[in-house]
C-alpha cells in the first residue's frame, strides 16, 4: 500500500500537506543548504509590507513551557526585495508551492503588496497577514473585526487573480464570524491560526523578558486552541483551510487534517528544529500506515 | 549547518557555577554549537572552545534554569546538538601581534582563536578578566599557548584587582589587533579604549541560532545583521553600542 | 529577614496568595485527609449552580503537551448542598480565606446562589464565573460580552454585602474592555483566566477525545496568554486581580504578582500533583529571598 | 493519598507488549497508583498487582504514547507515585466460594484479590481471558494459589478458544460471588452472564485519580460515583452499562 500524501489547495496540488509557516523559516533560501526543501509541500515567506523594517529591539524573544513568544515585529526588507530577489531565487532551487505572506498597516499597503505578489511569477498563493494593528482604525487588529477582516480581504481580492488566503489571529471572541465575513468577501482559503498575545517578565530583573513587553505566543503549547478553531472554521466555512499553531509531529498534522484543515503549517517548532520539517514529511507515511490512512486527503475533516 | 546526537564524555564543574563539557560525535565548524536540553523548549548557545578528534570543548555557566538541569545530564548521555553555527573571530584578519580580551566565559571561543593565531606564527598576548578567584578558568591552557598572559578580577582574589580595562592599562600591550568577548559592558570599553582595529563577539537572546527566525537582528554600520548567523563576531567598526 | 507572605484581597486577609482554583480542589475537604489545608491562602470551592447537576458525558479530559482539557460541565449538588453542607464541614478545619465560586445560565441563577452564599456565614468571597452560556442570551457565554457580563455583576452586586469577584473568559477579543465593564458595574475584584476553548481528537478512533467534542483547555501551556492579560486588566483597572492560568511554581506565583495579581490561583496542576499548593506555598520564602523580596504586597504590580 | 519517589527495581516485558514494572518504596494501600511519567502532563493509573515487603509489582500495556515511554525507563531510575488511590476489590463480600474472571490485564487487581481471598480460607476459581497466547501473564501465579484456573483466548493458541464467557459455559464453575476486571464490553457481558452477586472494577479516563476533579463521574444506580475515588470497583447492581 503505497501512501498518498498529495493534498490540493485551490487547484495547487502540494506534493505532502507541510508547510514551514511564515516567520519560522525565513525566506526559504536559509534553509537549502540544510536539506533539499523539495521535501516540503509549500513554503510559507517571511511576512512582507511595502517598506522594509527592522522590526522591533531585542529581545525579541522569550522561553516558555512548550513554546516561545516572538516579538520579531515583521522585519523584512519590502516587497520589491520580495518579488524581484528573494522569490526568484528560491523558486531556483525550489519547485513545491511559494506562499506569500503579506502584511500592512493600511488597506492601501494590503492593496500595493498584494498586487506586486500577484504579478510575482515564482509566488503560487497569497496569504494576507491581518493580525497587524490598522494605523487607519484606531490601531487594534485589521484581525480583530469581521469588518476590517472583511476590508482587507475585498481589498486585496480585487488585485489578484491568484488564490488569496486570509491567516486569521486567534486572539478574537468568535473566530468564525470572522472566517466567514473573508469567505463571504471572497477569500479562496483561510490559514488559521497566527500567534496569541502573551507575555513574560524576568523577575530577577523585574522586567518584560521582550524589549516590546508584549509578543505573539507560539508552540507545541497552542495546539489544541488551533485544533479547536480549525475544527470551528472548517466545520463553518467551505474553503479550504490550512492548520497552522503547535504543531510538531506528524500526529499532529494529522490531527489537524482530521479537525478540517487541508494543508498544515509548522511554525515554531521549526526553531527548535530547524529539520522539523523534513522529519515530519517523512514520517507521514508511516505514521498513516499505522492509521490505517492510504490518501490523506480522505481525512480532512473527517471528525 | 547540522543536527546530531553527541555523546556527553564529561560534564564536570571546573569553577565557581562553571561546567565543562565534553562532547564526542565530531569536528564541527563554526562559532557556537546550539543544544537542547531535555525539558525546555529553545535551545542554548554555547561557544566552542576546543575542537579535537572528534571531542569538543565547551565551557558553561549555570546562570538560569536551562544551564542548570544541562549541569545535571549525566557522561554518557546523549544531546542533540546543531552544530556549523556562527562566524567566528577570523584569525586572518590580524596581520601582526594580536591581543586577546576575555570576560569570564569569553575566554573559552577566544582560546580557539589563540590557538588559530599561534598555529599561524603570531605573536598573542592575553587579558583574562573574571569576578573572582575562584572563577578562573582556562587559565593554564592560555598561558601554555599565549606569549603573555595577565588576570584580572575585580575583588583582586587573584592577578590584577579590577577590571580587564584596568589591566589594559597596567600592561599595556604591544598588539595590531584585538579580540575581545565577554558581557557588552565590558566589550564596549575595550573597544572604547583600544584604539586601533579589533572585533568583538555580541550576544543577543536567540531563536533558531541558525539564522532563519530574525529574533537576533541588531542594527550595525553596515545594515541589520542576525547576531546568529552574520556574528556572533563582529568587526569593532560595524557595532553600535 | 523574615518573609511576609500576606496579602489584602478587599479588606480580607490571607496569609499566602496560593489559592486552589475552582473545579480543580472539590469543595476542599477531599484534600483534607492528604495535607493541612491551612498552609493555603484561600480555597476556590467548585463551581456551584443553583439545581444540582452531574454534567456532561465522560471521557471528561484530554491530555495535552502541557495542560489538559475538561469538559466536567460544572458537576455540582446545588447551592443549598454547598452552604448547608460544604462550606460549613470545611470551615470546621479551615480557618483560610473560602471563596464560593458561582455560576448560572441566567441573571435570575447567578442572583439566587449569590444572595445564599452572600448569607452562608462560612463563605468570605464571591466569585462570579460568567464563562456559562446564556440561555436566555442565545447561548454565547456571559463572559463574552462586556455587556452581559456588567449586567451579572450588577445583578450579583445587588444582593450581596461580602466582596465579588467576577472571573473572566479569556476566550475574547478584548479582555479589558470586559474587566473594566464589571469594575463599573460595581465588582470588587477580578480572577482571571477561566479555561481557553480547546479540543483534542483521537486519531485512532476519528472521534473527538472527549464526550463533548470541546472542553476547557489550561495548565502550563496557558502561562503567558494568562499572564499578558493579568498584566493588561491589572494595568487598567483599579479592583484587585487574582491571577490564574497555568501556574505552577512559586516562580510563576511571582511573576503574576509582578504582572499586576493581588493572589493567584493554581488549577489543573493540582490535578497533576495534589500537593502542588503546599508544595508552592512553602517554596515561597526561599523564592522571594533569592529575588530580593521581602514583603510579597510590594511586588504587586512592579512591571 | 501520598506522593512519593518509589524506585525502579524491575521494568522488562513478559508478554506481546506487557511489561512488569517493579517498585520499592513502600507498602501502600488501594487499588491503583498513579504514575507520573517525565514527559506527560496527566499520571497514569495503574493497578496494583501485588504488595510485598515495600515492593509493589504493576503490569502494564503499552497502548499509548505514556505507557511506551514509560517502558523506557530504566532499572534504578525513580518514578513519582501517589498512593492510597481507589476502593478495591471487597474479599469480604464473599462469603463462600469466588469467581475471578479477568480480562487481559485485569488479572493483575485480581490477582491480589485472588490472595486476600484466599488468606481469608475461601475457594477461588479463575478465568482468565486473554488474545493470543503470546499475551498470557500471571498464569503461574494464579495457577499456585488457586483452586481451579481456566485459559481462554480469542484466537484458541492457548486454552478454551473464545471469550471468558464462553469459558464460564464450558467451565460452568461453583461459586457464590464473582469479581471481574477487564474491558467494559467483557466486564458487561460477564455482569449480564452470572446470576449471582458479584463487583467489577471499571475505567475511566481520569484527571486527578484522587477524587478531587470529579473528571470521572459516572452515573450508578445509587447515585454520582466518582470511579477513582467511589471506586474503581462497584457492585454489579450498582452499575449502569
Ligand atoms: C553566541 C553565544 C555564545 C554563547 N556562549 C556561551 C558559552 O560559551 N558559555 C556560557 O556559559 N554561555 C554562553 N552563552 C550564553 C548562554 O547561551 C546563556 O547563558 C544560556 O542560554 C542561559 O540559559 P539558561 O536557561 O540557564 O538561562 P535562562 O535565563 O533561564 O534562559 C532563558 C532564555 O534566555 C536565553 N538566554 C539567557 N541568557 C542568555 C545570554 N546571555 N545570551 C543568549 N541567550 C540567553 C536562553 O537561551 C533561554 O532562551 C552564549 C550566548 C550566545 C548568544
Ligand atoms: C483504575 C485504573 C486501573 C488501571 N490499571 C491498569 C493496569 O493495571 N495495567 C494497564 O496496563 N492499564 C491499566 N489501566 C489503563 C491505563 O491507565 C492506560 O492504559 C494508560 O493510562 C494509557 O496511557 P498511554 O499514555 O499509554 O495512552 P494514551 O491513550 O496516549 O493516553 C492518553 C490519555 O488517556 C488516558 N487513558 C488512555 N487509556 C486509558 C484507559 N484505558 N483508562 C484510563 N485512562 C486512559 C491516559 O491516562 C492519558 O491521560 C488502568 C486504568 C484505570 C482507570
Ligand atoms: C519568530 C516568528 C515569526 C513569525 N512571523 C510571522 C509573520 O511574519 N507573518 C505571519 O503571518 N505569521 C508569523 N508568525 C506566526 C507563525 O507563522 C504561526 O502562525 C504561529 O507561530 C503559530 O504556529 P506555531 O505554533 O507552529 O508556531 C511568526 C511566528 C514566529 C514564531
Ligand atoms: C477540572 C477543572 C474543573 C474546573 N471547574 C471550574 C469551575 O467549576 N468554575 C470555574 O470558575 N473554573 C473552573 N475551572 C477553571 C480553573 O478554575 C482555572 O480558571 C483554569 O483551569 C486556569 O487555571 P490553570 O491553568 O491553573 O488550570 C476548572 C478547571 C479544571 C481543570
Ligand atoms: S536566532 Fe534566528 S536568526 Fe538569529
Ligand atoms: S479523576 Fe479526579 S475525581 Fe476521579
Amino acid at each position: 500500500m503505497v501512501s498518498n500524501l498529495s493534498v490540493n489547495l485551490c487547484g495547487i496540488s502540494l506534493k505532502n500537506p507541510v508547510i514551514p509557516a511564515s516567520g519560522t523559516f525565513g525566506f526559504g533560501l536559509e534553509l537549502a543548504g540544510t536539506f533539499d526543501l523539495n521535501v516540503l509541500g509549500g513554503i510559507s515567506l517571511k511576512g512582507t509590507t511595502q517598506e522594509p523594517r527592522y522590526g522591533n529591539p531585542t529581545p525579541r524573544v522569550a522561553e516558555c513551557t512548550a513554546g516561545m513568544i516572538n516579538s520579531v515585529g515583521l522585519q523584512n526588507p519590502g516587497i520589491k526585495a520580495l518579488v524581484n530577489d528573494k522569490v526568484p531565487c528560491l523558486r531556483d532551487v525550489y519547485d513545491g508551492c511559494i506562499i506569500a505572506n503579506i502584511s500592512g498597516f493600511s488597506l492601501e499597503e494590503y492593496r500595493n503588496c498584494c498586487a506586486l505578489s500577484d504579478k510575482c511569477e515564482g509566488i503560487d498563493i497569497i496569504e494576507v497577514n491581518v493580525s497587524c494593528p490598522n494605523v487607519h482604525g484606531g490601531g487594534l487588529a485589521f484581525g480583530t473585526s469581521a469588518k476590517a477582516a472583511a476590508d482587507v480581504t475585498r481589498a486585496v481580492r480585487e488585485v489578484c487573480r491568484k488564490p488569496v488566503f486570509i491567516k486569521l489571529s486567534p486572539n478574537v471572541t468568535d473566530i468564525v464570524e470572522i472566517a466567514r465575513a473573508c469567505e463571504d468577501a471572497g477569500a479562496d482559503g483561510l490559514t488559521l491560526v497566527n500567534t496569541f498575545l502573551g507575555m513574560r517578565i524576568d523577575t530577577v530583573r523585574r522586567k518584560p523578558v521582550l524589549a516590546n513587553t508584549m509578543g505573539g505566543f507560539s508552540g507545541k503549547a497552542i495546539f489544541p486552541i488551533a485544533l479547536r478553531m480549525v475544527y470551528q472554521v472548517a466545520h463553518a466555512c467551505k474553503i479550504p483551510v490550512i492548520g497552522c499553531g503547535g504543531v510538531s509531529t506528524a500526529g499532529d498534522v494529522i490531527e489537524m487534517m482530521m479537525a478540517g484543515a487541508t494543508a498544515v503549517q509548522v511554525g515554531a517548532e521549526n526553531l527548535r528544529n530547524p529539520l522539523a520539517c523534513p522529519e515530519i514529511a517523512a514520517a507521514l507515511p508511516s505514521t498513516m500506515q499505522q492509521l490505517g490512512i492510504q490518501n490523506l486527503t480522505d481525512i480532512i475533516g473527517i471528525v | 549547518m547540522f543536527k546530531q546526537q553527541y555523546k556527553i564524555v564529561e560534564n564536570e564543574p571546573v569553577a565557581a557555577d562553571t561546567y565543562r563539557l565534553r562532547l564526542c560525535g565530531g569536528s564541527p565548524d563554526g562559532e557556537f554549537v546550539n543544544l537542547e536540553i531535555p525539558g525546555f523548549y529553545l535551545r542554548r548557545p554555547i561557544s566552542i572552545c576546543d575542537v579535537q578528534e572528534g571531542k569538543l570543548t565547551l565551557y558553561y555557566k549555570t546562570v538560569g534554569a536551562g544551564t542548570k538541569a544541562l549541569s545535571t545530564l549525566p557522561a554518557g548521555s546523549h544531546v542533540s546538538v546543531l552544530t556549523g553555527l556562527g562566524r567566528g573571530f577570523d584569525a586572518d584578519a590580524c596581520k601582526g601581534e594580536a591581543l586577546l580580551v576575555a570576560g569570564g566565559l569569553g575566554a573559552a571561543p577566544l582560546y580557539l582563536t589563540a590557538k588559530k593565531l599561534k598555529a599561524q606564527g603570531k605573536k598573542v598576548s592575553a587579558i583574562l578578566g573574571f569576578n573572582k578567584a575562584d572563577e578562573i578558568v582556562l587559565e593554564k591552557e592560555f598561558r601554555s599557548l599565549c606569549d603573555d598572559v595577565a588576570i584580572a578580577t575585580m575583588d583582586g582574589s587573584a592577578g590584577i584587582k579590577g577590571l580587564v580595562t584596568d589591566a589594559l592599562m597596567a600592561m599595556n600591550p604591544h598588539f595590531e589587533y584585538f579580540y575581545t568577548c565577554g558581557p557588552m559592558v565590558m566589550m564596549r570599553a575595550v573597544c572604547q579604549a583600544l584604539p586601533g582595529p579589533g572585533q568583538a563577539s555580541l550576544e543577543e537572546r536567540m531563536g533558531c541560532g541558525a539564522g532563519f527566525c530574525y529574533c537576533c537582528s541588531i542594527k550595525t554600520k553596515s545594515g541589520i545583521k542576525r547576531v546568529c548567523k552574520d556574528g556572533p563576531v563582529f568587526d569593532k567598526e560595524d557595532i553600535i553600542w
